[in-house]
């Protein structure tokens, strides 16, 4: 009792409200310098995304006479094929890819994560019937699924999302199982299980919190992916409406340039490059800063 | 007793599989059912008229009802035959075994062929940026992978096609003479110095083994430039995390130099997480290929079953989609048994 | 003309025999008073432009399907077009460098009773690849094998007109027609119509006996065929080639790439946006033909608002082809004025005025048709024609200008035709084009012809179309052909963009000569036509 | 090279100088003093006990005397002198050799310390082979024999076990016989038994007692434990906060202490409560089995009664199934057969079946407050919980009450707005009462919960847990394998082995006159401050056999 009370009158000295954007505050001050420019692209991406209509010089399917301009004062990368000014469509293509990934992304982490963690949490014959159909869709080759699928039911913009989704969200059910399983043997879930909580309480606030780590990351890098995926499926035939801009969609109509050393292509597909490295470097500090993977020491 | 258990867990996981295979036979039965058109429009196209199409629904049977064409398809596969495309006529019979078989083949060989090079390269990086976590080799090999994964594969591709046209166009572009000569001759040497890969990947069943692997060789490359960049990252992660082990810490103290300790103490312990990776990826390697495939006109299976769906040719798509889910199944099996027999808690319990 | 130069003249013609050695031809050279570089330059001239025997050629094709099989009910694309149809097989007529029509299998043919009955006779001792020697018994379970109630054949409905065929002895075939048909023999080019070998009164195709000059050797289907020569090649001389591989290469990247590599030798289709880079390497040549092949926008006129005249009239001022020719096609293409009928068809008559992009007369219309603003849909895939969806774009653009709304559907590029073409009240459509103005009419504009994709039926035009057909006279015939050209260009349904251009490439080692207009890859013929210039 | 050890140990000269250490540890993103300018010296032959509560730097000192700091520490001052050479200046390579074959290490936890990929007898040779102290086959026989000199059992073949196959007992002594294998002339043992069970804990302190004899081996002996210090260590040296508080010869350092901390860190295993009869009984366990599915049987027949506001102490040796007993009381593993009364009520086995209200009146607190605090949830969060879902309070009196049992644990409201991790050890499980607390419970189960902790804090947590039951008259079950906690909290004591209950009565009753012969090994085998209690406790026990039947 004695030796207790020096300690918390030292504590109370140093007394800092630590509020969550206090800790956010500290966390961002000792990040290292390549998540600082990981933060500094996306947030680019964003801004560029969200005031596209402000920022490009022309309308998103604005023609002009000459097809295939070079790169001038009033077309800073030159025109495409059917003279539309390139810089325009790489912003707006920020605004579409970005908006189109999110969204997938989202939707796929919504329910890969949500039977992920039921699963891992009941275990018994839900966790059974859920890893087989997953095995069952993993099992199947995904991009001529998704072709099919978008075939059935045409390709337009919402069933992209939903079919890729789909597909996405198995691998986000395997990893949200294996985390699940590690944080559900953990003694504060069983102590909110002594307590007679509720499955909503559960998983809302003594799994999730704690899973959300790994997924975070994981959600960077799917989110990465969709575009790859959209290019893929654009290469096969199947992609975006006209005249949308999209980067995946870009890279194919353009990528023949490539074989003669032209650097159209190269715009659309850097671009991509550019978020997914950022994006990955946000995502090694913040694995590294929550340790939720024992990654660098 | 121990092997009986290994055994069980085996078999179990086979029965799994076959059901798994016909449930995958459901479902592709049914997308396939679900699109638009069919065989005999397909093939038909623009110059259908509907007494053809009639005629050739009938002699390929496609105008009897699904559930009974899924359950004769069901019938054969059960007595090992696997049915005939429909591409077959009267007097012309194209088996689906016949049709895949060689391209299995290629599509196995060239995994193969692609795993050699990148399963190796891919735990040595890991391995060695592991051990120089942080240095600038690491720093290096790690953007550098990030970058090529998030190239899409055809581009990857292009880019290695054009490397090979600039060996023999280069000097002559205007920005080749832009550049300085000395410049422009080192980059025109340094283009010289890759082989002449092909660019066609076209082999047939008359190829010989060693210009298979020649023509092979894009296909290959681009490939691993996908794979390696995850199979690297797994490896180095799974090594690091066995690194902050405590007996790592001790096989230090015994005076063990970092190469002992990485591939005496840590390796055999990071073998699940790595060979996982790696199963996943060579399970990529059969089943994903369609892309590449195309791009370097390489026949494998892939391509066959985008041909396929394109027709409708639902014998060949029932069949590569059994043929993808089975390697997918196998390798994932494989992955497991190696995983057990690397670890000598499951495999020697107490 | 000196007696060297005499010889050297006679040199020159022996150079395409291959009879005289390049070392021969530089001596002869030099006698004539030439330098050594010249004769040399004009041997190599002369030789590429002569053909010469013997070499191996890899031809890469655009197309290519693992479904694909040499049954000729089939042959959806160019690679079994060229390599079954066109290198391995023969049909009773072809059509030359000029698009005229000329006798092939057959060694003449003739009309009579107002071009309803043609007899067709053919060459004498010509054989299958098997040996046996082709009899009219063959040319007709050829031609039955297209026909009939439980037929599969693509070409079905090309035969729909034939009542009857029999032999008249072993070389002499007769077709009967339902109606006179003046073009017949061009139908007989059709490159399904191939002549197979009679094995007990059926058509054998599976064994790929043929009569062309090539057979066949090695068939993986969706990735290549070889073939040999078959030395008993009825057509003397001819093939040039020992051997030829088609290659399916269906990636244009890829195709492009493996001509700049000398993977392959000619590639089909190239690609438009890269051309002008292919160009600039030393050893490729680019080809480009004016086809009969064209861009339609058909508009079913039975719907609203395409059932008012005057709105299409406005759709097709809104529209501005110049601009799709240029940026789609990268000018390899001709601006057409919806017509189907390409300028190198006989009877061609450009109808007047030229359409093109004009709002004020589009506006003019939409108000003749008493609106003020238009809103329509149009379906399009790349399946129709690659460049549509881009083309869709720009019309969205050009009529905008217009007061016409254009809503651009992207539909799927599976079963296209199945689903959307002749479905949808506005889409995009191609044709390959067909050698004369009466078969394009008959199979695209005609009332009772199931793929009359605008469901167009001008009484006055249907009139004409059966009066012209039998017509022999040909002055008649081409006033009537022009009145019909005229009509489709101001009531038709179909907007007609541009006629495309065969582009493709090789590189310069292949030789050739004029090159057929009808279909793509020198007619489907190069096989047979080319050759490999020594130099 | 043992013959000049000889000379040189005849002439008395150090083995080992650390002079002016200072190490470092990396967390935060930040560099923190580990270990503040400590000097040792060691003779050859002799040991050196290091003690000290957990951060006291006792371990990095070890480490950095073989010049090894871990991963994300380092040694930024000082020198470490090795028989004449400087450790930290000379190159990795010449560090690396004298590394296993002069200086060696004996880890805590034996089990994550042997590579689970090799065998045994792999490991332990590698050393010496790989500095090229004796070939493969001289190695393996030199194994054996010292595997038989520390009393491993099967001596010949245990080698060819993989550490998952062996018990914690023989795995640490394993590791000895890997540290020995090349003969060094240091050996540092880090807390080499304090993961251990009493009883076992006897055989390898003594093991390791003699072959350090036997070959006249120096050691530094690191461990929390002052009895255990007191039977290995020839002098001692007391750590705090990476400095030196004191150092003297063993028993003068045990008989009379100079510093304040010192005398602190002898108090503690001074405490006692003295016991208070029963009236009533409020928790009755009737002949209860369980099992985990399909395995064998973990608790047989077992019958407790749990007096009201008295606690009962569960002593035994890992495994034998005390937490198991827990998890049948909460309802977590529904008994198989017998049956559970509450508060005169039948208790229903299992936990679904139990309202919300008896949920709340048993409550338990776990042994480490790391993994039963929710990481991602503050304080506040944390005791909130069992108020607003139980008591159903909300607002201020919710805030109140928070303030009340905040007072209760001794801690401030400042701390509310913390996260667990931001915690010590000892507040964290202050935490943890406070929320068994808020339930208003009649009964806490309290699983191990000081054995993670140092032992001042440990008293202060035993302390409040007793203040607790006085104020609110709340039931205690005390699972535990530590005597000195029993005799601080206990009223009545039940000695478990093997799933069954071996001796139950009131405390005096137990720890006094024991009945059952595992009840006597049991209390015999607590380390006692007297330094020769071990060589008695080894005489007595060889008079008696007994020794080699619980070998």
């Amino acid at each position: 009792m004695t030796s207790a009370e020096p300690l918390i009158q030292t504590t109370r000295a140093h007394r800092v409200r630590r509020t969550r954007r206090s800790r956010m505050r500290m966390a961002l001050k000792n990040a290292p310098l390549s998540a600082w420019f990981g933060m500094g692209v996306i947030l680019c991406y964003v801004v560029i995304a969200l005031f596209a209509p402000l920022i490009a010089p022309y309308r998103e399917t604005q023609v002009f006479s000459e097809a295939f301009a070079p790169w001038s004062h009033e077309f800073t990368f030159g025109t495409d094929q059917l003279g539309r000014d390139m810089l325009t469509r790489l912003i707006y293509g920020a605004r579409n890819t970005i908006g189109i990934a999110f969204i997938t992304t989202t939707f796929s982490f919504a329910a890969g994560m949500t039977l992920g963690l039921l699963a891992a949490m009941y275990r018994g014959w839900l966790d059974q019937l859920l890893s087989r159909a997953v095995d069952v869709l993993m099992s199947i080759p995904s991009l001529i699924f998704a072709l099919m699928l978008l075939s059935i039911f045409g390709s337009s913009i919402p069933s992209l999302i939903l079919i890729i989704a789909l597909l996405d969200s198995t691998r986000v059910f395997r990893l949200a199982r294996a985390v699940g399983l590690n944080v559900v043997v953990m003694e504060y879930v069983e102590v909110a299980q002594l307590r007679g909580e509720g499955p909503v309480w559960m998983l809302r606030k003594e799994i999730l919190p704690n899973v959300l780590p790994p997924l975070i990351a994981e959600f960077g890098l799917r989110f990465c992916f969709v575009f790859l995926t959209i290019a893929a499926l654009s290469f096969l035939g199947v992609g975006i409406q006209p005249p949308s801009a999209d980067w995946g969609s870009m890279v194919r109509e353009n990528a023949t340039l490539i074989t003669y050393g032209d650097v159209t292509p190269l715009l659309p597909a850097g671009a991509i490059a550019l978020l997914t490295v950022a994006v990955n470097f946000v995502v090694d500090w913040f694995l590294h800063s929550t340790s939720g993977l024992r990654d660098e020491k | 007793m121990r092997l009986n258990s290994v055994a069980k867990t085996v078999l179990q996981r086979l029965g799994l599989g076959l059901i798994t295979l016909f449930i995958v036979s459901i479902i592709i039965f049914s997308a396939v059912a679900m699109l638009p058109g069919d065989f005999a429009k397909a093939t038909l196209g623009q110059s259908a008229t509907p007494e053809t199409v009639a005629a050739l629904q009938h002699e390929i049977g496609l105008d009897r009802p699904p559930v009974e064409r899924y359950f004769s398809w069901v019938g054969k596969m059960l007595k090992g035959d696997f049915g005939s495309s429909f591409a077959s006529r009267t007097g012309y019979r194209r088996t689906v075994a016949e049709i895949i078989a060689p391209r299995l083949y290629n599509t196995i060989f060239l995994a193969v062929m692609t795993a050699l090079i990148a399963v190796p390269l891919a735990l040595g990086l890991g391995i060695v940026a592991a051990l120089y976590r942080n240095s600038w080799f690491d720093r290096v090999v790690n953007t550098v992978t990030l970058t090529t994964i998030s190239f899409p594969e055809f581009f990857i591709a292009y880019m290695l096609a054009f490397l090979i046209i600039s060996r023999d166009t280069f000097a002559g572009t205007e920005f080749a003479q832009s550049l300085p000569a000395w410049l422009a001759i080192s980059i025109n040497w340094t283009l010289n110095v890759v082989p002449k890969f092909p660019t066609l990947a076209n082999i047939n069943d008359e190829t010989p083994f060693w210009d298979h692997v020649w023509r092979a060789a894009l296909p290959s490359i681009t490939l691993t430039l996908v794979i390696v960049a995850h199979m690297m990252r797994m490896t180095r992660a799974a090594i690091l995390n066995m690194l902050s082990s405590p007996y790592i810490d001790m096989a230090r103290l015994k005076g063990m130099g970092p190469m002992v300790v990485v591939v005496r103490h840590a390796l055999p312990n990071a073998w699940a997480p790595i060979v996982t990776v790696v199963a996943f990826n060579l399970a990529y390697l059969i089943v994903g290929v369609v892309i590449v495939e195309v791009v370097f006109v390489y026949p494998g299976v892939g391509q066959l079953m985008v041909d396929a769906v394109r027709s409708r040719d639902v014998p060949v798509v029932q069949a590569c989609a059994l043929v993808f889910a089975a390697a997918y199944i196998l390798l994932n099996l494989i992955a497991d048994i190696i995983s057990i027999a690397t670890n000598p808690r499951l495999l020697h319990p107490r | 003309m000196s007696e060297s130069g005499y010889k050297l003249r006679i040199a020159q013609s022996l150079i395409g025999r291959g009879k005289v050695s390049r070392r021969d031809f530089i001596h002869l050279g030099l006698a004539a008073g030439l330098t050594v570089a010249a004769s040399d330059q004009i041997f190599v001239t002369v030789a590429r432009a002569q053909p010469q025997q013997g070499g191996f050629a890899k031809l890469g094709m655009a197309h290519g399907a693992t479904t694909d099989s040499i049954d000729p009910a089939g042959y959806p694309d160019t690679f079994t077009q060229t390599a079954f149809s066109g290198a391995m097989s023969n049909g009773l007529t072809e059509v030359n460098a000029k698009g005229e029509i000329q006798p092939d299998l057959a060694e003449s043919f003739e009309s009579s009773n107002a071009a309803k009955t043609w007899v067709f006779k053919l060459r004498k001792g010509v054989t299958f690849h098997n040996g046996k020697t082709v009899t009219a018994e063959d040319v007709v379970t050829s031609m039955r094998y297209h026909m009939g109630g439980d037929t599969k054949s693509a070409a079905k409905s090309l035969l729909e007109s034939v009542s009857d065929i029999k032999a008249d002895g072993p070389e002499t075939v007769v077709f009967t027609l339902n109606s006179g048909n003046a073009d017949f023999p061009y139908i007989m080019s059709d490159y399904h119509f191939v002549i197979m070998p009679s094995v007990d009164g059926k058509a054998d195709w599976a064994s790929g006996s043929r009569t062309g000059a090539f057979v066949l050797e090695n068939f993986q289907p969706g990735v290549s065929a070889k073939l040999k020569r078959n030395p008993n090649f009825f057509k003397n001389g001819r093939p040039y080639l020992d051997e030829v591989e088609f290659i399916a290469i269906t990636d244009l990247a890829a195709r492009m790439a493996a001509l700049s590599t000398g993977e392959v030798d000619y590639i089909g289709r190239a690609d438009l946006k890269t051309l002008g880079m292919l160009k600039r390497n030393p050893k490729i040549e680019i080809i480009e033909v004016t086809g009969y092949g064209h861009y339609t926008l058909p508009m079913n006129v039975t719907m609203a608002p395409f059932d008012n005249p005057d709105v299409r009239m406005a759709m097709k001022w809104a529209i501005n082809r110049q601009e799709i020719a240029d940026k789609i096609f990268l000018g390899h293409a001709t601006v057409a004025n919806d017509n189907p009928i390409a300028p190198a068809i006989k009877f061609y008559k450009n109808p007047v005025p030229q359409h093109r992009f004009d709002p004020e007369k589009a506006r003019h219309y939409l108000k003749k048709a008493g609106m003020e603003k238009l809103k329509v849909d149009l379906s399009v895939a790349d399946a129709a024609f690659a460049g549509a969806v881009d083309a869709a774009a720009l019309i969205r653009e050009t009529a905008a200008q217009c007061g016409i709304e254009v809503n651009v559907i992207r539909e799927a590029e599976d079963a296209y035709w199945d689903n959307i073409w002749l479905k949808k009240p506005w889409c995009a459509s191609y044709w390959s084009g067909r050698a004369t103005a009466d078969w394009m009419f008959t199979q695209a504009f005609a009332a009772e012809s199931s793929w009359n994709e605008s469901f167009w039926k001008n009484p006055r035009f249907n009139e004409l179309l059966v009066q012209a057909r039998a017509e022999t006279d040909e002055a008649k015939r081409a006033a009537m052909y022009g009145e019909m050209q005229q009509l489709t260009h101001d009531d038709g349904g179909s907007i007609v963009l541009v006629f495309n251009n065969f582009v493709s490439a090789k590189s310069k080692k292949l030789g050739h000569g004029d090159i057929a207009p009808n279909w793509e890859n020198d007619g489907l013929k190069m096989a047979e036509r080319w050759w490999i210039a020594q130099a | 090279m043992k013959s000049s050890n000889v000379i040189a140990r005849e002439r008395g000269t150090d083995l080992l100088t650390v002079r002016d250490l200072h190490v470092e540890g990396f967390s935060d993103e930040r560099w923190h003093p580990i270990v503040r300018g400590v000097n040792v010296s060691l003779k050859r032959g002799e040991v050196l006990g290091l003690i000290g509560e957990s951060g006291a730097g006792k371990s990095t000192i070890g480490l950095a005397a073989m010049g090894y700091a871990k991963p994300g520490c380092r040694i930024t001052q000082g020198s470490v002198v090795f028989d004449g050479a400087d450790l930290l200046s000379m190159s990795e390579a010449r560090r690396r050799r004298l590394r296993g074959s002069r200086i060696a290490y004996v880890a805590q936890s034996a089990a994550a310390w042997f590579n689970p990929a090799h065998r045994l007898l792999d490991q332990t040779v590698e050393t010496a082979v790989a500095h090229g102290i004796a070939s493969r086959g001289e190695a393996n026989r030199d194994a054996v024999e010292l595997y038989k000199r520390l009393q491993l059992p099967e001596p010949e073949t245990i080698g060819f076990r993989y550490p998952h196959q062996v018990s914690g007992g023989q795995l640490q002594r394993a590791m000895t016989a890997m540290a020995m294998v090349c003969r060094p002339d240091l050996i540092v043992f880090d807390e080499p038994t304090t993961a251990l069970d009493v009883t076992t804990q006897v055989e390898v302190l003594a093991s390791i007692r003699r072959i350090v004899e036997d070959f006249n081996t120096a050691a530094i002996y690191v461990t929390h434990d002052l009895a255990v210090v007191a039977q290995m260590a020839d002098r001692i040296m007391v750590l705090r906060h990476g400095q030196t508080v004191e150092e003297a010869v063993t028993r003068q350092m045990l008989a009379a202490p100079t510093q304040e901390y010192t005398r602190t860190l002898w108090a503690v295993r001074k405490l006692v409560k003295p016991e208070i009869e029963a009236r009533d009984h409020l928790l009755t366990i009737d002949n209860v089995t369980a099992a985990y599915a399909g395995r064998v049987k973990v608790l047989v027949d077992v019958s407790i009664k749990v007096p009201r506001g008295r606690t009962v102490a569960l002593v035994g040796e890992s495994g034998s199934g005390k937490s198991t007993l827990a998890r049948v009381v909460t309802g977590l593993l529904p008994a198989i057969s017998g049956s559970i009364s509450f508060d005169g009520q039948p208790l229903p086995l299992s936990l679904k079946q139990r309202p919300k209200d008896l949920l709340r009146r048993i409550q338990m607190i776990y042994q480490s407050p790391d993994s039963a605090l929710n990481p991602r949830q503050t304080v506040e969060d944390i005791i909130a919980r069992p108020l607003e879902f139980y008591l159903g309070l909300k607002g201020e009196q919710r805030d109140r009450r928070i303030g009340e049992l905040m007072h209760m644990i001794e801690m401030d409201e400042s701390f509310l707005d913390r996260l667990p991790g931001e915690l010590s050890g000892g507040q964290k499980q202050r935490i943890c009462i406070a929320r068994a607390v808020a339930a208003n419970p009649d009964l806490i189960i309290c699983d191990e919960v000081t054995s993670a902790l140092d032992q001042i804090v440990q008293e202060e947590i035993l302390k409040l847990l007793m203040r607790l039951q006085r104020e609110l008259g709340v039931s205690y079950i005390f699972i535990t394998h530590d005597i000195s906690t029993v005799r601080a909290i206990a009223d009545k004591v039940v000695v478990m082995h093997q799933g069954k209950v071996v001796e139950q009565g009131s405390k005096t009753e137990v720890l006094t006159t024991p009945h059952a012969a595992y009840t006597e090994l049991l209390l015999s085998s607590v380390p006692e401050m007297d330094p020769d209690w071990l060589t008695q406790l080894l005489a007595r026990r060889k008079n008696r056999g007994i020794l080699d039947a619980a070998g």
